[in-house]
């Protein structure tokens, strides 16, 4: 019963997707209407998680699906980033697709879909059930990355990220195949008793886990894997970029965290590994952030840095006490800043994206002085700066670190804290101190103006959050 | 008994709920402001609140015994770091609770005459939300449970009096008057900010990671060796002449006069400036045990006590008159609490609080009906027109001058008896001396303002009594300043000294006896040189008052002995030529090169980058093999 | 013996077919040299007594898959000059070859590890399809679930981005 | 010996990475990526037969369908390119870049 009840909402969200698959066949679809439907998907979806979240750890089903599905706090937590996400990425939708009219009822379904992958992602507790989730995830998202036909910078996009995802998902596969080799087991538990015995260092064990981990540093755009995912946000519409961004980044992590806590002596053996690749991506995001004039190349860039943060909380992660309660809140805070970003973004954006450079958002503060808020608001929180969300995931994220003994690594994320202020301010610089050139006529009534100023509000919440614990 | 309870933090707290209310509500509404009456009404809410509170505290207080009477609420954890363990708790003992009586009453009084001064004024939402945060921070300052706290409420005071200050920011010299009044008071604050830093430091083993609080620190104080100790009081010493305006950081209070006279009031009776006092009281187990410590506090309470009434003396502005009162005032109770007389101190900030509130809401009330008029050489015979005003102010100056039996009488000379009985005979000749020129300057003010023909013909025709709103705090505060004393009548009046009891537990007092002859005399004497100053006072300014330019040491006197100018020359323009150096030469040539060094190579670096991002997706391939390829060289070695 | 030898038959053919796959330049020359190599794999499942998976290797990699591609390239109706001139392809292929040398080393590395078994075919129904379905029916069921949805979403997206777009909202 | 079968499966996924950085027909990145995914299976079978469990072959089964999934998704767009530029050169693609 208990096992039902933790299921509930991936079978609410599958059922959506598949009534949208079906109401897209019918002659007098709308997709108006498919976006509201979405919308009480994901919105009873949430809290159908909510009333979950208080379930302990534990494989689902463990005699019918021999343990390859499993909750935890840790997942719970990511479910309800995902389907928040979800939420708010329709919101955003269907102001978007009021002057973008390219959206049929299959994107509805298909960003359903994506989140049904995404959850599966954060419950596997097996390899290739992971490697499926994963894949029906990234399918889903190539579509929409690539829903708009007529778009050359769509089709573009789709293209490279299909392409290299299918690259690196190659990867996992032969991980998973080395894994299987060395433990005889692709199950989390299995893998747990055999590095109970066996060190970490083990050829096959160490190789596996170096491929698994390229596709999930490719997924999470670590460097060197990273160069796809600014074209790729650049050429997708705004509120699938700001879904990729979240959800797709918070399953990863969330599966990446499951698979690395398992074993102390699996993390142990990483722990260099990942010490240079998060340095590394927090310096190379930075780099290329600084040079972009496009917004949404700017926070794709800038995701690569909150990548390399992340990763920081994944070296100073404790196996035996694995909560995973600061990246779930750093992800919390992240997602929330980051889709309010592409909120915005949708709602100001205008009709084919017009407006997608710093310059082309001068004056905004003149003209709409609520959109330029809640835009530095999350610009802010992005940069962490009290008393934003982003500021207490930093901090609890450059904590753990330091408790973790790893003080060059939380130093160096300071540091990398400190110049990304540069591309952040940036924008806010020119939305503020800018006389305006255009008038920005938007529709101020619409869902994704609400979803904005929700978000810039749960920026706050999120931030004071701890505080009330 | 229970010490720990949960409603001791809504004593500040609903003030600050309030200020945040009106705070929103100003800046939601402030084109089309809402009725000045549901501003008032939640603006009297807070304040009101908390004297309930305060009284509820008291009667609990009084229930317990004497010897563990205090009251604790801890909220959380606000930072742990090292040793330095800081709880987020109030704490309220007998002195704490003195203070908030007459911090919560007064305010109140205050707060309710506002309403009728501040009527139709622009912003009347924004100076109450200021001043319920004002009120709310000194309530945190008095009930903060340990040093750290209680520097919260000494910045948020020091910032409520800066906004309020330069209230009116219209005009330009209000703004310099607040600036002024900020940055003296951030120099003080630094010697308290290390003060509490250099006891932190001094008594890090002994506490061993406990709560940095009274209770832990009172236990604690002494492991500190006597050097620590004797900086720890010094320093927190000039954080207290900041605060509470005594030499040489004085000069804010009387600039303090450009905001809106009930300002002036609150700053002057029930906050701000008797933080100082409130501080060197609360640490009274560390002063005590370094009489050194004490003797400079009360040599330059004493001295500021006699410079502040010269200055006062010879001037002409009603309200600077009374600001250099309260300096004078200030800088008795510091020799009280310097000569280790801590109660009569703080019975003094107690009786003072009435009579200067009393004073100030009645100058208020005079400037309200004179239009804003503060030259008393142009005031006189108001006593026809104003006569309930007349008869407050006369209470007021009677109980400021310390005739008997009015307030002031009892807490002065207690203070002046205690110097006497120490053996401080120069503090007490002095005092009495500063008591007689109290006497001259008070009723210097009564008589040129009250009596006298009206110098100023069309004001005079068109003064009235203020509304009731305003009258009505002023009877109820004159009462206060005439009984006020009677609560801790000496045992010479065969009194049992009822607030110097009250306070015993929470002060380290020696009391020392002096025969009741001395006693009697010292009285008398004081007594006889009030008499004096009032009547030299009668004969120069009742009848036929002179306003001929002053010269000589008079013109230095109206001049504030040119402190500010001396301060302008030496200080503050040496500082500015010192910033322009900076900003024009050394930080353009020399700081910034680095900076921009490093901005010019990221600049560089991300250009370089941008390169990279070529948009070939076999390129984007090729990296990622790259890094594969290098991890791969890198994960062979430990094959 | 007769294993080992066939092995390496089928071996050479599958690297000889995956290298005309790269070095090809008509997408149908490389796709009939994936065939081959496709094929010769599924030889090699039945070497590894993976009876059912030569099964499907023939007829849903090899048979469907490739089906697949080599139709849509003639659908697409490729000329010469529709294809990439890559002249320089010889040049990427010679320093990717330099650039996978660690990554190969490393791989066959691993694969060293592992203790040396000699192969030969088991008996007893190892990987026959009974077996093989029982398995996957009692321990691997979500997996096999999940896959549908797998299919479901490319179908829906093969459709959404090949298919006949209704437009509903202009 | 079965790590002959692995070593194969190596060559194998190495050729197929080579193809996918070396060559710009769209086609034949896209058939390299399925040769990859081939030599994991072929991985996945050896170790199968080495461990003598059937797990490895089940996995095999399960990537056969998703390399199936992506090669649909691939295959469509394929047509989604060559309908817009009618090229399959993916240099041609290289609109969003810097």
């Amino acid at each position: 019963m208990h096992d039902l009840v933790s299921f509930l909402p991936l079978v609410i969200t599958c059922t959506g997707a598949l009534l949208l698959m079906l109401y897209a066949v019918c002659p007098k679809a709308e997709q108006e209407k498919a976006s509201l439907m979405s919308m009480g998907f994901f919105a009873v979806a949430f809290f159908a998680q909510l009333l979950v979240v208080c379930t302990v750890s534990r494989p689902l089903f463990p005699e019918t699906f021999n343990g390859m599905l499993g909750v935890s706090g840790f997942t719970n937590a990511a479910c309800l980033i995902v389907y928040a996400c979800g939420f708010f990425t329709t919101l955003s939708s269907h102001t978007y697709f009021r002057e973008n009219h390219f959206a049929t009822v299959e994107f509805y379904s298909l960003l359903l879909f994506s989140a049904v992958g995404m959850v599966l992602l954060s419950m596997a507790r097996e390899l290739i059930t992971a490697f499926i989730a994963l894949e029906i995830m990234s399918l889903a998202i190539y579509v929409l990355v690539g829903f708009n036909r007529a778009s050359s910078r769509s089709t573009e996009a789709i293209f490279k990220y299909l392409i290299l995802g299918a690259f690196s998902g190659a990867f996992f596969c032969m991980g998973t195949a080395m894994i299987y080799g060395a433990a005889g087991s692709t199950r989390f538990d299995s893998i747990a008793e055999w590095l109970a015995f066996n060190p970490a260092t083990t050829p096959l064990m160490l190789g596996g886990a170096f491929f698994l981990l390229i596709t999930i540093f490719f997924k999470i755009s670590a460097f060197p894997f990273h160069a796809w995912v600014l074209d790729v946000y650049d050429g997708s519409s705004n509120p699938i970029t700001g879904f990729m961004a979240t959800a797709l980044k918070t399953a990863v992590f969330a599966m990446i965290a499951n698979f690395l806590a398992l074993s102390g002596n699996l993390h142990d053996s990483w722990i260099t590994g990942l010490f240079w690749i998060a340095v590394f991506t927090m310096f190379g995001g930075n780099l290329i952030a600084i040079g972009q004039d496009n917004v949404k190349r700017m926070i794709a860039a800038s995701g690569i840095v909150h990548s390399g943060y992340l990763l920081i909380a994944l070296v100073a992660i404790n196996s035996e006490y694995f909560s995973g309660a600061v990246i779930a809140y750093y992800l919390a805070a992240y997602s929330v800043a980051t889709l309010g970003m592409f909120a915005a973004l949708s709602w100001l954006g205008g009709e084919g994206e017009k407006r997608v450079t710093f310059d082309d958002f001068k004056g905004l503060a003149k003209r709409q002085p609520l959109a330029a808020a809640t835009i530095a608001v999350f610009l802010l929180s992005m940069a962490g700066i009290p008393p934003t969300a982003g500021f207490m995931g930093k901090f609890y994220i450059i904590t753990s670190a330091i408790s973790a003994g790893q003080i060059a690594l939380g130093v160096l994320g300071i540091i990398s804290s400190i110049i990304s202020m540069w591309y952040y301010l940036r924008l806010i610089v020119s939305m503020y101190f800018h006389d305006a050139e255009e008038d920005f006529i938007v529709d101020g009534s619409s869902l994704a103006s609400i979803s904005t100023v929700a978000l810039a509000v749960a920026v706050f919440a999120i931030g004071l959050f701890p505080l009330v614990l | 008994m229970e010490h720990t309870v949960n409603y001791l933090v809504c004593i500040p707290l609903l003030p600050l709920a309030g200020a945040f209310v009106l705070g929103m509500m100003h800046m939601l509404t402030c084109k089309n402001p809402l009725p000045e009456k549901l501003y008032s009404f939640l603006a009297m809410l807070g304040p009101l609140g908390s004297l309930i509170f305060t009284v509820i505290i008291f009667s609990t207080l009084r229930e317990m015994p004497a010897e563990s009477r205090y009251l604790t609420q801890n909220m959380f954890t606000w930072f742990s770091a090292g040793d330095l363990h800081v709880d987020m708790g109030l704490f309220a003992d007998p002195l704490s609770t003195l203070f908030l009586i007459f911090v919560t009453f007064i305010g109140s009084l205050i707060h309710i005459y506002s309403i009728g001064y501040m009527a139709g004024e622009e912003n009347y939402g924004k100076y109450f939300a200021y001043f319920n945060l004002f009120l709310g921070s000194m309530l945190i300052l008095v009930l903060g449970n340990g040093p750290v706290v209680m520097f919260i409420g000494w910045e948020g005071v020091g910032l409520c009096s800066y906004l309020l200050i330069s209230f009116y920011t219209k005009d330009r010299d209000n703004v310099l008057a607040g600036n002024k009044a900020f940055i003296v008071n951030r120099v003080g604050d630094l010697g308290f900010v290390l003060g509490v830093a250099v006891l932190f430091w001094g008594l890090h083993s002994a506490l061993g990671g406990a709560g940095f609080d009274y209770l832990n620190i009172k236990a604690g104080a002494s492991t500190l060796t006597a050097g620590t100790g004797l900086a720890v009081c010094l320093l927190l010493f000039i954080g207290a002449t900041g605060k509470s305006a005594q030499f040489p950081l004085y000069v804010w209070l009387p600039d303090a006069m450009a905001g809106p006279t009930p300002v002036s009031a609150l700053i002057h009776a029930a906050t701000m400036v008797t933080a100082g006092i409130y501080m060197v009281a609360r640490f009274s187990f560390l002063y005590a045990s370094y009489p050194f410590a004490g003797d400079v506090v009360a040599w330059v309470g004493i001295l500021t006590a006699l410079l502040a009434a010269i200055i006062g003396c010879f001037q002409r502005d009603i309200k600077k008159i009374l600001a250099y009162s309260t300096v004078s005032q200030l800088g008795y109770m510091f020799a009280g609490v310097g000569v280790a007389a801590y109660s009569a101190g703080i019975f003094h900030v107690f009786t003072h609080s009435f009579f200067k509130a009393l004073l100030f809401l009645g100058a208020g009330s005079v400037i309200y009906a004179l239009h804003h008029e503060q030259d008393i050489w142009k005031m006189g015979g108001l006593k026809k027109k104003m006569p309930l005003t007349w008869i407050v102010m006369v209470i007021g100056a009677l109980a400021l001058a310390g005739f008997p039996p009015f307030a002031g009488f009892f807490s002065k000379d207690e203070i002046l008896f205690m110097a006497l009985a120490k053996g401080h005979w120069m503090i007490w000749l002095i005092g009495v001396c500063v008591a007689g020129l109290t006497a001259f300057y008070s009723f210097r003010l009564i008589f040129l303002v009250f009596h006298g023909k009206p110098r100023d013909q069309k004001s005079y025709d068109n003064a009235h009594e203020p509304p009731p709103v305003m009258t009505v705090p002023l009877i109820i505060l004159a009462v206060g300043a005439t009984f006020a004393g009677f609560f801790n009548l000496p045992a010479f009046f065969s009194g049992d000294s009822m607030v110097s009891t009250w306070l015993a537990p929470s002060l380290l007092e020696h009391h020392s006896e002096a025969s009741r002859v001395t006693e009697g005399v010292a009285m008398v004497l004081s007594i006889a040189v009030v008499l004096l100053g009032i009547f030299y006072a009668w004969k120069k300014f009742a009848s036929k008052p002179e306003d001929k330019p002053l010269t000589g040491f008079a013109k230095w006197g109206e001049d504030k002995f040119y402190v500010d100018e001396f301060y302008n020359a030496f200080i503050v323009q040496p500082w500015i030529a010192f910033g322009r150096t900076i900003s024009n030469f050394i930080e353009p040539n020399i700081v910034d090169l680095p900076v921009k060094g490093t901005t010019w190579l990221y600049g560089v670096l991300g250009m370089l980058f941008k390169v990279f991002q070529a948009g070939y997706v076999r390129v984007y391939a090729i990296y990622m093999v790259i890094g594969l390829s290098l991890m791969s060289i890198f994960l062979s070695q430990s094959l | 013996m007769y294993i080992d030898t066939l092995f390496s038959i089928f071996a050479l053919i599958a690297i000889a077919g995956s290298l005309g796959l790269v070095l090809f330049r008509h997408p149908m020359q490389s796709a009939l040299c994936l065939a081959v190599t496709m094929i010769s794999l599924a030889g090699i499942y039945a070497l590894l007594s993976a009876k059912l998976i030569f099964l499907l290797q023939l007829i849903v990699y090899a048979g469907a898959v490739m089906a697949m591609i080599v139709f849509i390239i003639m659908f697409l109706n490729l000329r010469e000059k529709d294809l990439p001139e890559e002249r320089e392809r010889f040049t990427y292929l010679i320093g990717g070859a330099v650039l996978l040398i660690p990554v190969a080393w490393f791989m066959i590395k691993v694969m060293k590890s592992i203790p040396g078994v000699k192969n030969s075919i088991v008996g007893n129904g190892f990987g026959s399809i009974k077996e093989l379905g029982q398995v996957l029916f009692t321990n691997w069921l979500v997996p096999f679930e999940i896959i549908s949805l797998l299919l479901l979403v490319t179908l829906v997206g093969a459709v959404v981005l090949a298919g006949i777009r209704r437009e509903s909202n202009d | 010996m079965i790590e002959d079968y692995l070593v194969l499966s190596v060559i194998l996924f190495c050729i197929g990475i080579l193809g996918v950085i070396s060559r710009r027909n769209v086609f034949t990145v896209l058939m390299s990526i399925e040769l990859m995914l081939n030599a994991a299976n072929l991985a996945f079978v050896a170790f199968a037969r080495l461990n003598e469990t059937m797990d490895g072959q089940i996995l095999a089964m399960m990537v056969i369908a998703v390399a199936a999934a992506e090669a649909a998704l691939g295959l469509a767009v394929i047509i989604l390119l060559h309908r817009q530029k009618g090229r399959l050169d993916s240099n041609v693609f290289s609109l969003l870049k810097g």
